[in-house]
């Protein structure tokens, strides 16, 4: 079966749902699970081929490389599950038909950006996945006119220059075939070098929410339902890596304009260093997650622009790590919505309680986003500062250092925030841990995060098969600690194993001892200079606890990119206030106009003809 | 066949249009029902003509009385005129269809409206078909003529502010293009436009750019073009909803029409071409900007069409085989989406008194289907894919690509931008504003409906498989670009041959 | 390495660690106390508190995270020790080294503390929490110049691993601290943040945040957590040690040299008065960032 | 110029207010409940007496009566106005006058607690020194305080308490207490 | 079960050893002796070379330190204080005002007697006792822990009830967690 029809299905089967949720809601559900089911079963089994469309006199193309092939394992995988998810969490909110098609829509759009071989038929996938967002983004409809626009115009704006880049790239090298563009990119003029990568880059760049185009993204992860936003987030997100990759590997690193990835990088490094400082400061958990969704591609961007062997390894790496981890906070966020109705640190406090489960998945994406050692977040972060110091990249290892470091903040504002900290009694009262078609997506990620720190040549070898698409034969890690046996001889197994041994010990011994008069007290009972603390007393610390570190940093944080837009829009709008007094209404003056036109071509008329 | 024949369009509309009272007098339902029979009757013409035009693959050319060209009256029914002709025929079904019940287009006032419904389109078919400059000229009138009337539909005063500014305007026109027919004629003898073509090198080099400036601002001010489109944005406002419809795919296309028809057949003057590209970017630039900064929706769906005659100017100015089938795809385009908002767009804003954007706001739950359809309209004008308005834009695109215009590409693009700004702001105050409570919404009848649906059907369908309809927008531009071809078919005996 | 051997040396090295940093922490009371003019307590002194936190009778805790939170620190300082080379080509302390990855134990080192953060969260005492985030504030502090350090380091001798700049400095003979003196300064200016001691102290500060995160930790937890505290001064000395002072052929040297390091911000500590979080940042980010600069400077340009 | 500012808060008050000067920069005037307010409001917004240094309270059991005692004090003469207003003992209330100083409001809690006096419309928890109190408020002259300790807590045995100090020195040096110390005795 | 001397295991020694030497004292000053700690602690009297520092809080303590007289309303904090620390734990009354209310006998809102509220282990008389006699007190108390006789906290979970009527007594409102370890 050819690759176009599994879009086409996918289309379809989102026509069908909606109607099914026209019929019976339960009839729809089913509709969903079905697809959430199939997807990965169909994509895992079956052997892609290649296809060809004619369309308007250009063919257009359909197929996997290996390289897109990854990136559409993350999708399938990360929109099945949340497929799943979203049906206990999507239960009680209406027009569902519409979420699910548009849902279905975007996967589909996603799936053929990766199955594309043109860049025409990739830009007509790309808009599909583009306006079935925002319509997702502005499904609930509470505050999201702006937003919505906002999404919509920084999207357009990608999405034109794009097109652009596309056009041009037609003319210049004859068609649309992405590896024809890059066969003959090197034949290029340096301008048209410069111009079709740089509007390439634009347009990838704002889905991947690079710095000064990220302006849409917090809004619009936030307000689109969880369950979206963990593939908004996780998957759609990479879809600007996807081609950023492409642009910036193939086309910097094999036509020698190492520049161009530089400038990626640092781009990557700010946003990184700005946008964590940012999800610092926040007080709503899914602003929080948007701006670290924001930091953590640009790591991504780091290494796909810094575009050594190792460097791009550890962006791809990142990048499906990324979509994992970030779809369980996600989920995670839309677990505590979905039990409280919640998402301000001010009302949300010791969720351990009733939903342990949800915090276990929380710690492990937590820890494999902060990168820390037992999970797998940490490879990705190795193999970026590696990569980093040995192509002298130092600058830039600092703000990588910086950026990671101060994600530690967010990291445990978010864990403590939301399930530690003071258990509220009138707060948790109604609180349950979430349905289990809930909790099996988020364990399963949960455990495929664990199993990568652990085994890393689970993934290494999809990357590293990857990589010869983008021009890197063989890839190995050829650094100092590690052979190129894949997640064999690595740090990591002899450290985790370490790590359990030490800690079983010491659990076993903490345990054991004295156990009989260990007793689990409640949050209230704190030791805050004896004096008790009545219930409706709230001493839970997760409102703004960062500002002493805002006030160090306050000299950065007052520029916002936000009020630069601001000044530009409000700029055109004026400028076009003036036009608008052309027309003023009046028939005289049209027909003074008339008269002036005339008068004018015809004095005019020796130059113009 | 016998039945089909390019004269039918011109004749049985001005016939029925002046029958149609002895129809009211029969029946009164027959008023109503009659031009519906005759837009599907011109459609079943088209049909058939086009078929065989395919077939051929040479134009079909009647002669009026049976003088041959150049001295008798001809029309021209070719890949190009016979598209544009049916586009116009398909558009006045649907608009029949959709003002079949219409505000205030109820018995007393049906015979009105549909006579001049059917006088536009006479008018506007026959623009298109003519291969005479005079008749030409003399259609154009009538679609003026019709138009006129049709602004002032609702009787209020501002329609009939917007009526007169309307036929001030006009009037230029009307002098400027018959002062141009002048010129020519006194200078070769002929109104035919085949032989004008032919001759056109003969006419002293003052006279013929006199001419043709004179013929350009006339025309101009039909095809909407900047600074000239002063009595646009009044008259599309403030003619009834399906007249807006009207306007944008029969008036405005006869107009670009004449334009293209005046740059590319008519004259030899190289710098007409680079005039209509730098005319049409103006025109596109100003007309988005200041929809952007429009409180009322028609008046902002408006300058949206005027921006479109603006893109479609560029589209032919670009003067490459592949623009101007990327402008025969914006001019389908045009029509088909421009229709589709403005039918939804006018139940909208049914009640409201000054069709403010805002009246709307809400109305995504209130009227559910016309809502989406308006957003369909919306995201196919902005070019998303895969609808209909994603190819015309990539087509034009690619082709300034081939031309090297590469700061034109980066223009339109910025322009789309603006373009989604204010649409967007529609869609959004239509789902996501609070309802004001001010207006009722009003359910469309089901004909509209039934319209809409067909429009988005179109839109849909011919997103997803371009190819549909691609293939007689190729033949249409090889028609029109291929003025030697034009010239020998219409005179077969004078053709000497022209490169 | 067979597995016998392996815990033999684990279990010794361990040991080593926690002797000596509890010795250490005793000299730094001792120390204290004599800079106080006073007798202070005896060396051992720390040992005797481990002993009787063990020995409480009752402990509570707040939940699981509580529970967890002291293993998750001491099990993370002994891996990290685990991954540090003790002497300089010993056949004895050779433990999982390999060749000690930087970055890898730059990471590696804060995992406890995001243990221990938790642990101290699910307490509920606002005070824990409230130090936390100072806690938290602060390491970006320090760690941006200790950073800058051993980027200089690695870019200028092109290795990441310590046993490559151990290597290094056995070649040349010369410690990195004469020669890359701005990056070894800037190292050591971070240093008294990383051990959390005065002027860097305002995390646990006792008469403000009652102690801070382990305010809520008593009896066997407090114990484990003094325990860990000895053993991770150890792995950041020998750290230092490693790096800067080319290693240790002996253990004799090697507490010679963690102790002459260790010596400064202890003395550093006693005539300090207590930074607020903010001026501590500020600090970090002022001379030590320049000497960073600087050590970056002198490694890649000269 | 004390008597210039009594004259003038006379001639403002007519026979609201009677008063008199004590001393030097001090002057004392005696009001009545529904005066003193506009007694102090006059003082702080007109006179310039913008300070509240001391507001107290006085048990006089002997006359069934209370004694407020408001201390308002002006910097630019230097002034000390002590306006003094009785309040009933069976039924004591009083204006509450924390909207002219913010900070009367801790003092009209502490006298709330202890004396018992209601301020109208003084908006506080109730609590503000003395937790759980079930008694009689405890600054009220006829509260037994000893009688209460006795009563509540426990007495150590052998304890001799309610001894004077100085009798028990006495007692146990046989020394003559000096002249001045003997007028403090009980 | 530690009263008893003969029981007494070598582990149970070397605890008591290890609990004697590293006084953890809760550095809350009830009263106006908490003044007199200063001196104590710091280089002129040195009690650190006895292995008594402060602690921050009661998880972390052994002693409490009742420094002069309780008020009503500090020993419900006291208290609280108290069930927070974990056993054994060790309370100091500390001068003549939680011996018998000393000067403040007729106070209404000053207990006389700490003992019928709370498990003293040693008192310090004297008004205030100086340092010397601090750390006398001290020194009495290791002594007693030494010899396993320092049992105020069992003493107070075996007479829980009888100390509850006393401190009910005075804390009307009782809003307190139970007695919870």
């Amino acid at each position: 079966m050819s690759n176009l029809v599994i879009i086409l299905a996918i289309f379809g089967w989102a026509i069908l749902t909606y109607l099914a949720f026209k019929i019976n809601k339960t009839l729809g559900n089913v509709f969903v699970g079905v697809l959430a089911l199939a997807l990965p079963a169909y994509f895992f089994t079956y052997t892609p081929s290649d296809y060809t469309v004619s369309v308007m006199g250009m063919s257009l193309q359909f197929g996997f490389t290996s390289f897109a092939s990854l990136f559409a394992m993350l999708v399938v995988v990360l929109s099945s599950f949340a497929l799943l998810y979203s049906i206990p969490y999507m239960n009680k909110k209406d027009r569902l038909g519409w979420f699910y098609m548009n849902f279905m829509f975007s996967v589909g759009g996603m799936m053929g950006i990766l199955m594309s071989k043109d860049l025409v038929s990739l830009f007509i996938f790309w808009e599909i996945m583009t306006w079935s967002s925002y319509l997702i983004v502005i499904y609930q409809g509470k505050k999201v006119n702006k937003v919505g626009l906002k999404y919509m115009i920084f999207s357009a704006i990608g999405a034109y220059a794009m097109l652009m880049a596309i056009v041009l790239i037609n003319k210049w090298s004859g068609n649309v075939n992405i590896e024809q563009f890059f066969a003959s990119f090197p034949n290029y003029s340096s301008a048209a070098k410069l111009l079709s990568s740089l509007l390439l880059l634009t347009g990838f760049g704002v889905k991947s929410a690079l710095m000064p185009l990220h302006v849409w993204a917090p809004g619009a992860y936030t307000k689109s339902p969880m369950s979206y936003t963990a593939v908004f987030s996780g998957a759609l997100s990479k879809m600007g890596i996807y081609g950023m990759a492409l642009v910036a590997v193939n086309l910097y690193v094999h036509s020698n304009m190492p520049i161009m990835g530089e400038v990626i990088a640092w781009a990557g490094a700010i946003t990184a260093v700005l946008a964590t400082f940012w999800a610092i400061f926040q007080n709503d958990i899914r602003k929080l997650l948007a701006y670290s969704s924001i930091g953590q591609l640009g790591y991504i961007a780091v290494g796909l622009g810094i575009g050594t062997e190792l460097s791009v390894f550890a962006g791809l790496y990142l990048a499906i790590l990324h979509g994992l981890f970030k779809g369980v906070l996600w989920m995670v966020v839309g677990a505590i919505e979905h039990r409280t109705g919640k998402t301000d640190f001010r009302d949300i406090s010791g969720l351990i309680k009733k939903m342990p489960f949800t915090f276990f998945v929380a710690l492990v994406a937590i820890i494999a986003l902060a990168g820390m050692p037992p999970l797998s977040g940490f490879v990705g972060k190795w193999m970026l500062y590696e990569s980093m110091i040995t192509s002298n990249h130092f600058i830039m290892v600092l703000f990588i250092f910086l950026s990671s470091t101060a994600a530690f903040l967010y990291c445990f504002h978010f864990l403590y925030g939301l399930f530690l900290g003071q258990q509220e009694d009138e707060f948790l009262k109604d609180v349950k841990e979430v349905p289990v078609l809930m909790m099996i997506p988020m364990g399963l990620i949960s455990l495929s995060l664990i199993a990568f720190g652990t085994f890393p040549g689970l993934i290494f070898k999809p990357i590293a098969q990857a990589m010869s698409t983008l021009g890197f034969e063989n890839v190995t890690w050829r650094m100092s600690s590690l052979t190129n046996a894949w997640g064999n001889s690595m740090f990591l197994k002899p450290a985790n194993f370490m790590f359990m041994a030490v800690f079983v010990f010491f659990l076993i011994i903490i345990t054991v001892v004295n156990h009989k008069k260990t007793k689990k007290v409640g949050t209230k009972d704190i030791a805050n200079g004896g004096e008790p603390i009545r219930d409706e007393d709230n001493l839970h610390y997760s409102v703004d606890i960062y500002r002493p570190f805002y006030r160090v940093i306050s000299p950065i944080m007052k520029y916002k990119v936000e009020t630069f837009y601001k000044r530009i829009s409000k700029g055109i709008e004026e400028f076009f206030q003036f036009f608008r007094r052309i027309y003023s209404g009046n028939g005289q003056t049209y027909a003074l106009y008339v008269v002036i036109f005339l008068t004018a071509l015809l004095i005019l008329s020796s130059t113009i003809f | 066949m016998v039945v089909a024949n390019p004269i039918l369009y011109v004749a049985l509309p001005l016939l029925v249009a002046f029958l149609l009272p002895l129809f009211g007098k029969i029946h009164k339902e027959l008023i109503r029902v009659v031009p519906g029979l005759l837009f599907m009757f011109l459609i079943f013409n088209t049909v058939v003509l086009f078929s065989e035009v395919t077939s051929t693959g040479k134009p079909i050319i009647t002669q009026i009385a049976g003088w041959a060209p150049p001295i008798g009256i001809n029309l021209v029914f070719s890949a190009f005129s016979g598209f544009i002709a049916g586009i116009i025929s398909i558009m006045g079904l649907l608009v029949w269809v959709y003002s079949y019940k219409f505000k205030k287009v109820e018995f007393d006032n049906s015979l009105k409206y549909f006579v001049l419904i059917m006088l536009v389109t006479a008018g506007s078919i026959g623009v298109v078909l003519t291969g005479d400059i005079f008749n030409l000229f003399v259609f154009l009138e009538i679609v003026a003529l019709s138009s006129y009337p049709l602004v002032a539909f609702y009787r209020g005063r501002d329609g009939a502010e917007a009526s007169f500014k309307y036929l001030i305007v006009g009037a230029f026109a009307s002098i400027a293009i018959l002062l141009g027919i002048v010129l020519i004629y006194s200078q070769l003898g002929t109104l035919n436009m085949a032989e004008i073509s032919l001759r056109i090198g003969e006419m002293p080099e003052k006279i013929k750019i006199t001419a043709f400036i004179l013929l350009f601002l006339g025309f101009g001010i039909e095809a909407e073009m900047f600074p000239l489109n002063g009595w646009a944005p009044d008259a599309y406002s403030q003619a009834p909803g399906p007249v807006g419809a009207v306007f944008a795919s029969m008036t405005a296309k006869a107009g670009i029409y004449t334009i293209i028809r005046l740059v590319f057949t008519l004259f030899d003057i190289d710098a007409g071409y680079q005039l209509l590209l730098g005319m049409g970017i103006i025109t596109l630039v100003v007309s988005e900007g200041i929809a952007l900064r429009q409180e009322k929706l028609k008046r902002m769906l408006a300058f949206s069409s005027l921006g479109q005659m603006g893109l479609l100017m560029i589209a032919f100015g670009i003067n490459t085989k592949a623009a101007v089938v990327a402008g025969m795809f914006i001019l389908f385009n045009h029509a088909v989406i421009k229709s589709l908002l403005f039918f939804s767009g006018s139940y909208l804003v049914y009640n409201s008194e000054n069709k403010n954007i805002k009246d709307l706001f809400g109305f995504g739950k209130k009227l559910p289907l016309t809502a989406f359809l308006f957003g369909l309209g919306a995201f196919a004008i902005v070019g998303l894919p895969p609808l209909s308005g994603f190819w015309a834009k990539l087509s034009l695109l690619m082709a300034s690509a081939d031309s090297n215009l590469i700061a034109l590409i980066a223009l339109i693009l910025i322009v789309s931008v603006v373009e989604i700004v204010y649409y967007f702001r529609v869609v959004n105050g239509l789902y996501f504003k609070k309802y004001t409570g001010e207006f009722e919404p009003h359910k469309p009848s089901w004909n509209a409906s039934l319209v809409m649906l067909i429009l988005a059907a179109v839109i849909v369908t011919v997103g997803l498989y371009p190819d549909l309809i691609y293939n007689y927008f190729v033949n249409a531009a090889d028609a029109l670009m291929d003025k030697a071809n034009y010239i020998q078919n219409v005179l077969p005996s004078n053709f000497v041959g022209l490169n | 390495m067979d597995i016998g051997r392996f815990l033999l040396t684990s279990i010794t090295t361990t040991a080593l660690a926690f002797v000596v940093g509890m010795f250490y922490a005793g000299f730094r009371r001792k120390i204290t106390a004599r800079v106080q003019n006073r007798v202070g307590p005896p060396v051992y002194q720390n040992f005797i508190d481990v002993v009787k936190l063990w020995s409480k009778k009752s402990n509570i805790t707040h939940g699981v995270m509580q529970h967890l939170a002291p293993l998750w620190q001491i099990a993370t300082s002994i891996t990290t020790l685990m991954f540090i080379p003790i002497l300089v080509d010993s056949t004895f302390f050779v433990n999982l080294t390999f060749k000690g990855d930087l970055i890898f134990l730059l990471y590696l080192m804060v995992v406890g503390s995001l243990g221990m953060a938790l642990g101290a969260g699910e307490g509920g005492n606002p005070n824990s929490a409230i130090g936390v985030t100072r806690g938290l504030t602060q390491m970006i502090g320090f760690e941006i110049p200790w950073v800058m350090a051993l980027v200089a380091l690695m870019i200028q001798h092109q290795t990441t691993t310590i046993v490559g700049l151990m290597d290094v400095q056995q070649a040349s003979g010369t410690w990195l601290m004469f020669s890359s003196p701005f990056a070894f300064l800037a190292a050591l200016l971070a240093m008294p943040g990383m051990f959390r001691y005065s002027p860097f102290d305002i995390v646990g500060a006792p008469a403000e945040l009652a102690s801070g995160p382990i305010s809520e930790f008593g009896g066997k937890y407090l114990g484990t957590l003094m325990t860990n505290g000895s053993i991770f001064a150890f792995v950041k000395l020998v750290l230092y040690v490693d790096i800067f002072m080319g290693g240790a052929t002996n253990l004799v040297l090697l507490v010679v040299k963690t102790f002459v390091l260790y010596m400064f911000p202890v003395l550093w500590g006693l005539v300090s008065p207590r930074f607020r979080t903010e001026q501590s940042v500020r600090f970090f980010w002022g001379w030590p960032l320049f000497f960073g600069l600087l050590g970056i400077l002198q490694a890649a340009f000269l | 110029m004390e008597q210039e500012l009594l004259d003038l808060l006379v001639e403002h008050f007519q026979d609201r207010i009677a008063g008199s000067v004590k001393s030097d920069k001090r002057v004392e005037i005696f009001t009545s409940t529904s005066a003193i307010e506009d007694v102090l409001m006059y003082a702080k917004n007109v006179l310039g007496y913008i300070h509240l240094v001391h507001f107290s309270c006085v048990d006089w059991i002997e006359e069934n009566e209370f004694e407020l005692m408001y201390a308002i004090f002006s910097p630019k003469s230097k002034i000390t106005i002590m306006s003094k207003v009785r309040v009933d003992r069976e039924n004591p209330v009083a204006p509450n006058i924390d909207y002219i100083w913010r900070h009367a409001n801790t003092f009209e809690r502490e006298i709330r607690e202890m004396f018992g006096i209601e301020f109208t419309g003084l908006i506080a928890e109730k609590e503000m020194i003395l937790e759980d109190w079930i008694e009689m408020p405890p600054m009220r002259r006829d509260f037994d305080t000893a009688e209460y300790a006795k009563k509540t807590f426990f007495d150590r045995p052998g304890r001799e308490d309610a001894q004077d100090v100085r009798e028990t020195i006495i007692k146990r040096t046989g020394e003559e207490l000096p002249e001045f110390s003997k007028k403090y005795s009980r | 079960m530690v009263n008893d001397k003969e029981s007494r295991k070598i582990v149970d020694i070397i605890q008591d050893f290890a609990r004697k030497s590293s006084l953890f004292v809760l550095a809350y000053g009830t009263g106006c002796g908490a003044i007199e700690i200063p001196p104590t602690m710091t280089s002129r009297y040195d009690a650190e070379r006895f292995g008594i520092r402060g602690a921050a809080t009661p998880r972390q303590a052994d002693v409490l330190l009742i420094t002069g007289y309780l008020a009503t309303k500090s020993l419900k904090r006291v208290i609280r204080a108290y069930e927070q620390m974990q056993n054994p734990k060790y309370i100091i009354g500390f001068g003549s005002c939680t011996i018998n209310g000393g000067m403040y006998w007729d106070s209404y809102n000053t207990i006389n007697r700490l003992d019928m509220y709370m498990p003293v282990d040693v008192y310090i008389n004297g008004c205030m006792p100086r340092p010397e006699a601090v750390i006398a007190g001290f020194a009495k108390l290791q002594k007693l822990i030494q010899a396993g006789k320092a049992d105020g906290w069992e003493r107070y979970q075996n007479n829980l009830e009888f100390y509850r009527k006393n401190q009910k007594k005075i804390i009307h409102n009782w809003v307190m967690p139970d007695y919870n370890w």
